[in-house]
């Protein structure tokens, strides 16, 4: 997992191989540190995800409704077929913006 | 009934499989289920949801043992018309009070990511059926080959 | 003494599993030994090198068993200096008369190949145990974690 | 598996995925099914082979030394660093012509 930050209150989080019962804690500790330093727009790129859980589906919510309530957002970039499925079929893809680029979702999010 | 490790009933398309209850032991699951499915007539999809269904399945029992020592025991058949994946564990009713501290952090955060898993479970397999007893949890998954 | 596979000794860092004793399920041991492979300090190189040890104990199994109806039990022990694993058959001494077609074609050819198996398992792993007696045979494979 | 046949009497074998205790028998039939068809020289290219046991190299000596017995030859072609290994592990680069391209295999076997 690595971050990048465009703007003071963006950052950019680097996810890779699998997330699950095993590793999504890393995931979660990662995000709440985000939030405790007052970052507010989380843009997930998820292009090197090869497997995806409920557990990880579940921090996401879970960042998603952190960000929210600081008054910002969680986007997701990037996911391959195999992880957009899983969002389609849990019906999450109506919950998150999911987009196709990291540029798509910045400018989105107002940070170009 | 959650059947007792003991008990095998062990045929010659049968893969039975025993993992400590523990987060990182579920990949190694989920490598056999992706071999096992693989001997399926399933699809890239089909392999790959049967995969994730066991996953959900073992990520359940890891979830409800928090840091009890337990163990979960994974007994796949193939038959021609179908891939029938048994998940039991011995994960005793009470041990599940000892909610681990992910799980109550999603909790508190309003999350319920173990429905998630349910419904994932429902969606990506034909039929699924969880039995719960003071002993253990076994759940059934089962997948039809394509007609 | 090969161990008869209703005797489980199963502690919080084993794995085991039971497939047929047949060529189509070789391929499910060795994900799964991939899977726990990768959870010990063991570089790319050697967990591959692990992976085709298992494989050859299975295999020379499969090719001992021939038609014969059997299991191969493999029980991994993780522990912070060494991934051991075993791998029993329960094919009966006599059973090996039954030798299958292509191990017959390939004697034949004069290719020893259970010969080629069974050095490649000793360059593979560290050490290499094989005790055979009536009731089947047994395999323990040992590699120790780097310093 | 697929065959091509630049020459009359050489065959270039195209092998994939695992080739192990399951799927070697398949290989030593179309070997088996070159020799009789007359067949001398076989290149069999392992670029895209990810898995060999002793069964399949079992095999390959098996279709070696029918071809040698003809007059001809079976050599080996683009293996990967994981599958090279195999080969000096065992000392089986000694015994195989092992070529990094299709066309210094020909080349040597006289077919350019
Ligand atoms: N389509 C959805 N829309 C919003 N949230 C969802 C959706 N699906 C799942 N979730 C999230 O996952 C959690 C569990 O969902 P679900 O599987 O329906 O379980 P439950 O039966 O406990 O409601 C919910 O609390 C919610 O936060
Ligand atoms: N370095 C090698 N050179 C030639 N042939 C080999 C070599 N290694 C293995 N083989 C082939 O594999 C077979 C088995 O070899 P080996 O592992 O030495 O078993 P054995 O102990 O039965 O001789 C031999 O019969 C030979 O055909």
């Amino acid at each position: 997992m690595t971050s990048r930050t465009p703007s003071e209150t963006t950052c950019i989080l680097d996810i890779a191989g699998e997330v699950d019962v095993y590793t999504s804690p890393q995931l979660k500790h990662d995000l709440v540190q985000m939030a405790e330093r007052g970052v507010k727009q989380v843009v997930v790129n998820l292009s090197q995800v090869e497997y995806l859980d409920s557990t990880g589906l579940g921090v996401l919510i879970g960042g998603l409704k952190r960000m929210r309530e600081a008054g910002g957002n969680l986007s997701l970039v990037g996911p391959g077929m195999r992880i957009q499925r899983i969002f389609e079929i849990t019906g999450l893809n109506k919950i998150f913006e999911i987009h196709a680029t990291e540029e798509e979702a910045l400018a989105k999010e107002g940070v170009a | 009934m959650a059947e007792s490790h003991s008990e095998t009933n062990l045929n010659s398309e049968t893969v039975q499989l025993i993992i400590p209850c523990r987060p990182e032991y579920v990949g190694v699951a989920r490598l056999a289920i992706l071999g096992i499915a693989s001997r399926m007539p399933f699809s890239y999809d089909e392999v790959e949801d049967v995969r994730l269904a066991v996953g959900e399945a073992c990520t359940h029992a890891v979830e409800r043992a928090g840091s009890a020592a337990a163990t979960i025991r994974i007994v796949s058949t193939i038959s021609a018309h179908a891939l029938k994946i048994e998940v039991s564990d011995d994960v005793a009713a009470d041990a599940v009070a000892t909610q681990s501290e992910e799980a109550r952090l999603l909790e508190e955060a309003g999350v319920d990511h173990q429905g998630l898993g349910a419904l994932l479970m429902e969606i990506l397999v034909d039929d699924v059926t969880v039995e719960t007893d003071a002993s253990g949890t076994r759940v059934v998954l089962t997948k039809y080959a394509p007609e």
